[in-house]
């Protein structure tokens, strides 16, 4: 039983991330507006960074920010502790991944402005509908 | 002691997400995916992840809900799911 | 003094979540639009900033130029909002009005 | 004098940098964007040129951005494989402006110098993703590269290309986002993004199912990039409603060069052990590539619009080069390297005919192609010997890779994929001598001068730059082909990986 | 659809979950990841660079060049915007009628033909969607966003000791002239940062990231080797290293500034530059 | 004194969660809007909570300020949506 | 043996190539000009090959190889007896017959010349390289090739009757060429690791009798144009062409080259004692006989003049096959001499036809009642075409079917002895009534025959030679006796 | 052009203290970004923040000052109101939401919007609308609220911005 609990508590961010992430895959595939899909797919990127972000975390760690002591400027490679500071490095690369994500929601969301002012609707059957009565 | 507040938070998350997904009115979407932002930023401040969680903030509270905002200003905001 | 410090910080704190409760409580209850605004509108306000005040008070303990500078910034904070929070309000109300949203009232109900 | 290890970083600094240039310029003369383009992407295809010399006669060059070791930094790793593949995107990509600048003029007179800006931009994205030792980078360079082809497909037919696009859009982001979370698990068992580092650790950790789950979401997210047969649906829309310039290079870059990240994860990272070793999967893609190729050559033949047509093809084309990979032995990995710069070659002179036709021909359906060959005869030459070339006949260099395909699948005793290959060269056949019968020989041999017919017959051939650059691009075809020994023994044994 | 959605959500999740079984607990301090590569980062990013924030010199020096990218993608996505919506010659448009208002008078005048243009100190262009003059927004909004704006470029500077940096500071520095587009009206914030401007600035920004990396390439270095640039400045490596990353910051900024406010003009405005939300 | 802010940040969760069911609940989108922006002063507050657990509060009190500043511009934006749809007859001083 | 590395056979191929540009640029408004180059670069080519055959005759082999593609790859020429022969008889009869389509392409009016005259170049090109190959892959190259160059000849008219039969055209020879003959060339290169064709074979211990049997019958029906039954049907409606095509590429050019094909597998690839150890020669003996017998068989009920030479083709064909499958020096060079005489003797019976066609418009046998008093020399030329074909004497289809009985004999196959004698007679049966009809029947009513004359003399005096030539053969026929023995190291 | 000039001074000078309080560093590198900063912000805003430099700011800051104490003061009692209303079982008797309008003598903008923003924070009214010339929409949420409006808040309003 204590082990159990251990590994739900070890284990359950990953599991949450899981459901986020079909959520979002969900709203992806299974949606009809244009819009829905958009956010189903921010929030599939979403999810991705908080996997990586759950990767890097440490029980006990501080900020990735080093703390230099008062009264100096710089701090010796020795004095760190590693185990203190949470992984920096999902962070970096999820910075990135945000950004990425932002841009192309401003790129999709541009091209959804232009299907609208083609067809004056955003949902995708009524868009195919008139594709095919073409 | 820590990770409820992690778990509560990313409960939160997936209600949000769910919301998002299934108001049927695209501001309402756009306004959930704004509280959707605010989740994953306080997530990630949990997590210690600083820097993301400010560009979350930003880019979440600040640009991207006004993006989408003014998406659907220019379009519609109707849906049918 | 610590423990003077202490106390008055948490009883900020206790005031804060009083403040925050109810204006989730004046969310929920609330029956239309324009009166769910006042609790959100204020009380929310009101809640951060007390509790603001709280982690001023309790970040000047140990009191240096950085946790001096820190809680100045914590200030901004609270002149931020308090500029801001009520334009948000503003604006939303205004909005529900432009939308059309008739506010409801006693009479309405009853007639 | 440059130093010699410049020029890896030249590769993909020169067109970025000068998409930033040509953002400028666009501000300030507006004529000045072509030939700055053109500038950026001779630079770096001339580099790219000078680092596969050096690759040649010093082996593998590593390069240290920012100057950092490996598995700290980011690295260039450049070995026969990515050398080959940099030079020919850059090839094609300058090929490509000399093809279409008066395309650009014509489809986007007021926003040209934005256009080839994003084109720079998508360049150097392929370039980027070719060129670096780090899954994390490639993941990053795979976005510009998407981003600014959503962008440019968008940018083409009016009615249909942004509702393709945007199917694009979600589609792609799906297989990034896999690629994304693939990496993210391997990060999380082995610590490091760096390839070469990678490989290393990923040995003892053979029987890791987060290993196994990491493999499985690498590489279906390159599929869905690339377009394998059941992930395929974005594809043909996309690719048949961009603009004639972008379309060009895009549909034969962007899936080949997925191919080699496909290749590259395989071999480089994952390694030959893991893959046929401990996994049991080669079987069943196998399976599945068989199917792409089938599924791509039959439905191409239902297909009336020539560029659709084309798109089909290209999905055929993708079940060989997967398949080719896949097969787990020497002679079909050459098979699948050659038919990538084969494949890139094929697709992007099937682009251009169309683009040629397109110059002339509005509706690009196969019947409007009648007695085309009259009227064009130049293009319609150049289209005979791609299509000869992606049947496979000899000295065509369809023929050579199909060659090696099939010796492959042969040795690995793969006979559904023999038959799939053998039978998709037969509808390619009937596909291409579909398109022959109507622009060879029109059912009407004097067409009558009548009102509805004037307008046909006011059809002539291309501009000259589009009609020799499609003959230039087919006499290279031919010329793979004879020299294919060459460049096999050359170029892609040696970088076959040992024991395969 | 929905139920082909269903299978392969189910399917992709239960690969994933399955997987789960072997991952390190969540916060695990002796987890491969945090042992390989990063304690490199931890151990001597101050010695190294002479940047506390391990984020930041991840970011803008070990891994600069994804950085690079980063920004260049964000580039990518305001050209395509640009590319995508903007419309020069609305000849073809509906016609729209124009309203100006007389400041002095507040006698709204309507305008059916479009070719007026107006420069009068006392006349102002109104959106058609005419919006009431909302003095309590705007007077908020004039005092918040030179506040913003500061605090932005607080944040770009500071992306070395604290949260924060170049992208997240461009943001927010673009989310100022967004809330003024927002509060006056579109045309107020082109009139402050026009067209011409915007485009320059965001080719600009990323030109300052890769220019520092072809100086870097200039003094014999590698790309973004920035420790290369105590040659040409009065410090040493450690330190012209965070100076170098204080620049491509800057140019981050300077990007993700002008593309934020590219993005949301032709999408507020429908690539006409008339009227915004 | 950490632990208790560990509790009102389980308590703020909470709230949170109600605020959330106007957010998702509301009969209109701007109850939704109200929801929604209640949250946000919460999170100002998270934030800095965060902050303090951490012990590093210098580091979130800037994200908070980011938050507090820019969620105002979201909430404009939503709101000046109405403005603009259903503007033009709706007010006939000016 | 001496080995030459020789430009003369890669000459020889791209001569007929390198006019089509001048073709081109002469276009439709220089006709003369034209036809001239056509007639030029025809004799330079058969000069080019003329050249080497002392050579040959003393045992030189002339190579030359353009690129290597790989181990055991390359792209490469080579020419030995068996090629040179081939060779010999298609240049020179591409003379002949760019002399005949000036007359029949002028007297028809035909369009699209300029394309004709190309495509017709450039399928001798493709013929020649056929008959030079060095090793499997080249010969394949030029096998595709020529199909494709032929296919413009075949749909030459647009029609949808020539489209039809274009496509038909089409899918036999490329769905057999890519679907059998490139897999079994590719295993064969699995299991050989080279496909040069070497004497004595290059298959031998290597792979399974399942295999080895299997890839044998790929082979055999792969190169579709050699028309063995069942993939035969492709060369009657291939007819639909004008007459030069017919007569040289679909009688000597096109068949040929997958007869010639099989020869080099038969040869150069299996080799001779592995196919007898496989009995494989057998077999493809019994497939030929019966080819032949049913093709003879379906000739005689054709009325349409050249759907029955067309199968007359079919059944000839064979010949050969049988000839090279008995496996015994003699029945080889009977197969193989076979090619020429059948080419001689084929291609006047087409330049008749043709040659009824231009002066009647007539395609039909049961109208010709009478023609042959209109026009002698055309039903002569027919008469001497026809026994060489039957093989009768004085022509030189008498010395390849004397050959062949000879092979039967030393086969010890006497039931392809008999079936041959049975072949022999229906053609003679099927042939001799036409020439018959054509002198010795009373015209019919309907038919107006004395406005009719001879064809023009660009028609008539291919024929004439071509006539004279399976004459002489029957004389002169040592040359090619000894080019084939070398070829076949006898 | 003067009036510009004073605007671009102030808030110059107010950005700076912003930069410090902000910054709190005094290293030479991060004071001189402070100045490029607050430079740039001074170009880009500079007329956003002063529009109209007329008054003696300084007074009316340190009146505004004197103004807060009372502000706060009503906002706490007045939430307090609400927090009563809101936690009491039998809240729908209490409130009684109704619109009201007045108008007020203020005429400036930054008097307006001060007056706009305390009514709102000030529990159980919101502003609707004020317009430039001093006519306010005020929504109640019940009586007691609404009946001192604008009362005192004007004049105190109307004293610290000298009207």
């Amino acid at each position: 039983m204590e082990l159990l609990i251990k590994e739900i508590i070890g284990k359950y961010n990953y599991w949450l991330y899981i459901i986020l992430m079909m959520i979002g895959l969900y709203a992806i595939i299974a949606k009809n507006n244009l819009i829905k899909k958009l956010v189903g797919m921010n929030i599939f990127q979403t999810a991705i960074i908080l996997f990586y972000i759950s990767i890097g975390y440490k029980k006990g760690g501080t900020l990735p920010i080093i703390e230099i002591p008062h009264g100096h400027h710089t701090i010796s490679p020795e004095s760190i502790d590693i185990s203190k500071y949470i992984n920096p490095l999902p962070h970096v690369l999820m910075l990135t991944a945000i950004v990425v994500s932002v841009a192309t929601f401003g790129v999709a969301l541009a091209i959804a402005l232009k299907i609208y002012k083609e067809y004056n609707t955003l949902e995708e059957d009524e868009i195919r509908m008139r594709l095919r009565g073409k | 002691m820590y990770w409820i507040l992690d778990l509560m938070i990313l409960t939160l998350v997936i209600v949000c997400a769910i919301g998002a997904i299934t108001i049927k009115d695209l501001l309402g979407t756009a306004i959930l995916f704004g509280a959707y932002s605010f989740m994953m930023c306080l997530l990630w401040a949990i997590m210690g992840a600083v820097d993301v969680a400010f560009t979350e903030a930003s880019v979440g509270a600040g640009v991207s809900t006004v993006f989408f905002v003014a998406a659907i200003f220019r379009t519609t905001r109707r849906t049918r799911d | 003094m610590h423990i003077l410090i202490n106390s008055i910080v948490i009883g900020l704190l206790f005031i804060g979540l009083i403040f925050f409760t109810g204006g989730t409580l004046g969310i929920l209850r609330m029956p239309d639009f324009y009166t769910r605004l006042h609790p959100a509108g204020k009380l929310d306000t009101m809640g951060l900033m007390s509790f603001v005040f709280a982690f001023c008070i309790y970040n000047l303990e140990h009191l240096t130029w950085d946790s001096l500078i820190v809680s100045l910034k914590m200030l901004l904070i609270v002149f931020f909002v308090s500029l801001s929070s009520p334009t948000a309000t503003h604006a939303i109300v205004d909005a529900g009005i432009r939308a059309g949203l008739k506010p409801w009232t006693k009479k309405n109900k009853e007639g | 004098m440059i130093d010699n290890h410049v020029f890896p970083i030249l590769i993909v600094i020169t067109p970025l940098v000068c998409a930033f240039f040509v953002m400028g310029l666009y501000w300030v003369d507006k004529r000045l964007c072509l030939p700055l383009t053109i500038l950026a992407i001779s630079i770096s295809f001339i580099s790219s040129i000078i680092t596969l010399y050096s690759v040649l006669t010093s082996g593998t060059i590593q390069y240290k951005l920012g100057g950092w070791p490996p598995p700290i930094g980011i690295e260039y790793r450049i070995d026969l494989l990515n050398g080959v593949i940099l030079v020919i995107i850059s090839f094609i990509s300058l090929f490509n402006l000399f093809t279409s600048f008066n395309q650009v003029s014509h489809d986007f007179p007021e926003k040209k110098g934005t256009f080839y800006s994003l084109y720079l931009l998508f360049t150097t994205g392929l370039l980027g993703v070719v060129i670096t030792g780090d899954l994390f980078n490639l993941y990053v360079l795979l976005e510009i590269t998407s981003l600014s082809a959503y962008a440019q497909i968008a940018l083409g037919d009016k009615k249909r290309a942004p509702f393709a696009s945007l199917n694009y859009i979600f589609i792609g982001v799906i297989g990034a986002s896999f690629y994304l979370l693939g990496v993210g698990y391997i990060y999380m068992m082995t610590g490091s993004l760096n390839m070469g580092d990678v490989a290393h650790l990923i040995h003892n950790l053979h029987h890791s199912q987060a290993i196994f789950v990491a493999f499985i979401f690498c590489i279906v997210g390159v599929w869905i990039k690339m377009a394998l047969f059941p992930l395929h649906i974005w594809l043909p829309n996309a690719y048949t409603y961009a603009p004639t310039a972008s379309g060009r290079i895009i549909a034969p870059l962007m899936t080949k060069v997925m191919v080699y990240v496909m290749i590259r994860l395989m071999y480089s990272v994952f390694g030959i052990d893991y893959l046929f070793n401990t996994l049991h999967i080669s079987q069943s893609i196998i399976y599945l590539s068989s199917a792409a190729v089938l599924f791509g050559g039959i439905m191409a033949l239902s297909q009336d619009n020539l560029k659709k047509m084309f798109t089909y093809i290209i999905i055929s084309e993708i079940g060989y080069m997967v398949g080719g990979a896949w097969l787990g032995n020497k002679t079909g990995l050459t098979g699948a390297i050659l038919h990538i710069i084969n494949d890139v070659f094929m697709t992007f002179a099937l682009f251009l005919s169309a683009g040629n036709f397109a110059w002339r021909i509005k509706d690009l359906s196969i019947h409007n192609l009648e007695d085309i060959f009259q009227k064009m005869p130049w293009t319609s030459t150049g289209f005979v010997v791609v299509a000869l070339s992606i049947i496979g006949i000899p000295p065509t260099c369809g023929f050579f890779s199909k060659w090696y395909l099939i010796l492959g699948a042969i040795e690995a005793k793969q006979y559904l994929f023999i038959i799939a290959l053998i039978l998709s060269s037969l509808l390619n056949i009937i596909l291409f001598f579909r398109v022959f019968e109507k622009s060879l020989f029109s059912s009407k041999p004097h067409v009558m001068e009548s009102k509805e017919t004037r307008s046909y017959n006011l059809i002539e051939e291309a501009p000259a730059n589009m009609t020799i650059g499609l003959l230039v691009i087919g006499a290279i075809l031919i010329l793979i082909g004879l020299y294919s020994g060459k460049i096999v023994s050359n170029l892609i044994l040696p970088f076959i990986p040992k024991g395969l | 659809m929905k139920k082909v959605a269903l299978i392969v959500v189910i399917l992709c999740g239960a690969i994933l979950i399955h997987a789960t079984s072997e991952f390190p607990k969540w916060g695990e301090i002796n987890s491969p990841a945090s042992l390989h590569v990063s304690p490199y980062y931890i151990k001597y990013s101050v010695e190294q660079t002479d940047v506390p924030n391990i984020v930041t010199s991840v970011l803008a020096d070990y891994r600069g060049f994804d950085t690079m990218f980063e920004t260049t993608v964000i580039f990518c996505a305001g050209l395509a915007c640009f590319l995508l919506l903007r419309i020069f010659n609305d000849k073809e448009e509906e016609t729209e009628s124009i309203f100006y208002r007389h400041i002095p008078s507040g006698i709204i005048i309507e305008f059916k033909n479009h070719e007026v243009d107006i420069r009068d100190e006392d006349f102002e262009l109104i959106d058609s969607k005419f919006v009431p003059y909302d003095l309590i927004i705007k007077t908020v909004c004039r005092i918040l966003i030179p506040f913003i704006q500061i605090f932005a470029l607080y944040v770009v500077a500071h992306g070395d000791f604290s949260p924060g940096g170049g992208f997240q500071g461009g943001v927010i520095l673009g989310a100022s002239i967004i809330l003024l587009a927002i509060s006056f009206n579109l045309k107020t914030a082109i009139e402050k940062i026009s067209e011409k401007t915007l485009g320059v600035l965001s080719a600009i920004g990323v030109f300052i990231y890769a220019g520092i990396g072809c100086l870097c390439l200039i003094l014999k270095g590698h790309f973004l080797d920035y420790g290369k640039l105590a040659k040409i400045l009065p410090i040493d490596p450690v330190k012209a290293r965070a100076i170098g990353m204080l620049g491509v910051e800057i140019g981050v900024a300077i990007t993700v500034m002008a593309v934020m406010i590219i993005i949301y003009i032709n999408i507020a405005s429908q690539g006409k530059h008339q009227e915004g939300l | 004194m950490i632990d208790l802010f560990t509790y009102i940040g389980i308590y703020i969760c909470f709230l949170m969660i109600f605020s959330l069911y106007r957010g998702i609940a509301g009969p209109t989108v701007l109850d939704r809007l109200i929801g929604v922006n209640a949250i946000g002063s919460k999170t100002v507050v998270f934030l800095l909570l965060i902050g303090f657990i951490y012990k590093r509060i210098d580091m979130f009190v800037d994200i908070a300020l980011a938050y507090g500043l820019l969620n105002f511009i979201a909430v404009l934006a939503a709101a000046r949506y109405f403005h603009k749809k259903r503007g033009l007859y709706e007010e006939s001083k000016f | 043996m001496e080995v030459v590395h020789s430009i003369r056979p890669i000459a020889a191929i791209l001569v007929s190539v390198s006019i089509i540009p001048i073709l081109i640029s002469c276009g439709k408004d220089r006709p003369n000009f034209r036809e001239a180059w056509t007639f030029v670069a025809g004799v330079l080519k058969f000069l080019i090959i003329v050249s080497m055959v002392p050579g040959v005759m003393h045992g030189v082999l002339y190579t030359f190889n353009i690129v290597h593609l790989g181990p055991g790859l390359d792209i490469g020429f080579k020419v030995d007896g068996l090629g040179l022969t081939f060779a010999l008889v298609a240049s020179f009869l591409w003379i002949v017959t760019s002399l005949y389509s000036i007359g029949y392409m002028r007297g028809l009016d035909e369009h699209s010349q300029t394309r004709f005259y190309s495509f017709f170049a450039s399928s001798l090109c493709s013929t020649i390289g056929v008959a030079f190959a060095a090793n499997l892959i080249t010969l394949y190259l030029f096998y595709e090739l020529l199909s494709l160059s032929t296919y413009p000849l075949v749909v030459h008219h647009q029609d949808p009757e020539a489209k039809i039969s274009g496509r038909k055209y089409l899918i036999y020879i490329l769905t057999t060429s890519i679907g059998l003959v490139l897999p079994a060339m590719i295993i064969c290169y699995h299991l050989g690791h080279t496909l040069d064709f070497r004497p004595g074979g290059i298959l031998m211990g290597t792979g399974g009798k399942t295999i080895l049997t299997i890839l044998f019958f790929m082979f055999l029906f792969g190169f579709a144009k050699s028309a063995i039954m069942p993939l035969h049907s492709w060369l009657p409606a291939a007819m639909v062409a004008p007459t030069p095509v017919s007569a040289l590429l679909h009688a000597v050019a096109v068949v040929k080259v997958g007869v010639f094909s099989i020869i080099r597998i038969f040869t150069g690839i299996y080799g001779i004692s592995l196919l007898k150890s496989l009995h494989l020669g057998t077999a493809a003996a019994y497939i030929s006989a019966f080819t032949i017998l049913v093709g003879s068989l379906i000739a005689m009920s054709q009325d349409e003049l050249k759907r029955r030479l067309a199968f007359s083709t079919i059944s000839q064909l064979s010949y050969i096959i049988l000839g090279i499958s008995l496996l015994t020096p003699k029945g080889m060079i009977g197969g193989i001499i076979h090619i020429v005489m059948h080419a001689f003797g084929k291609i006047t019976l087409f330049f008749g036809a043709g040659a009824i066609f231009v002066a009647t418009g007539q395609k039909y046998i049961s109208k010709m009642k009478g023609l042959g008093k209109k026009m002698p020399i055309t039903f002569l030329a027919f008469f001497i075409g026809s026994l060489s074909v039957i093989g009768l004497p004085p022509t030189g289809g008498f010395y390849s079917k004397w050959y062949l009985v000879l092979g039967c004999i030393d086969a010890h196959k006497i039931s392809l002895l008999i079936i041959l004698l049975i072949s022999s007679f229906l053609n003679a049966l099927y042939f001799l009534p036409i020439v018959f009809k054509g002198f010795f029947s009373k015209e019919d009513d309907d038919v107006d025959v004395s406005k009719y004359k001879e064809a023009p003399l660009c028609c008539i005096i291919p024929m004439i030679i071509t006539a004279t030539i399976s004459v002489l053969l029957f004389f002169y026929q040592g040359i090619f006796y000894k080019l084939i023995s070398i070829g076949l190291k006898l | 052009m003067k009036k510009r000039v004073i605007s671009f001074i102030l808030t110059f000078l107010f950005m700076g203290i912003l930069w410090i309080t902000l910054s709190g560093k005094f290293e030479p590198l991060l004071l001189f970004l402070g100045l490029v900063s607050v430079i740039i912000v001074t170009l880009m805003s500079g007329n956003l923040l002063f529009s109209n430099p007329s008054n003696d700011y300084t007074i009316t800051f340190f009146r505004f000052l004197g103004y807060l104490p009372w502000i706060i003061i009503q906002i706490i009692k007045a939430n307090i109101h609400v927090l009563k209303i809101v936690f009491s079982p039998n809240m729908m008797e209490k409130i009684d939401p109704h619109i009201i309008v007045f108008t007020t003598r203020l005429k400036k903008d930054f008097s307006i919007v001060t007056m706009a923003n305390s009514i709102t924070l000030t529990p159980g009214t919101i502003t609707v609308t004020a317009n430039p010339d001093g006519k306010f929409r005020v929504h109640a949420i019940d009586r007691p609220c609404a009946e001192d409006l604008p009362g005192e808040m004007e004049e105190r309003v109307a004293k610290v911005f000298g009207e």
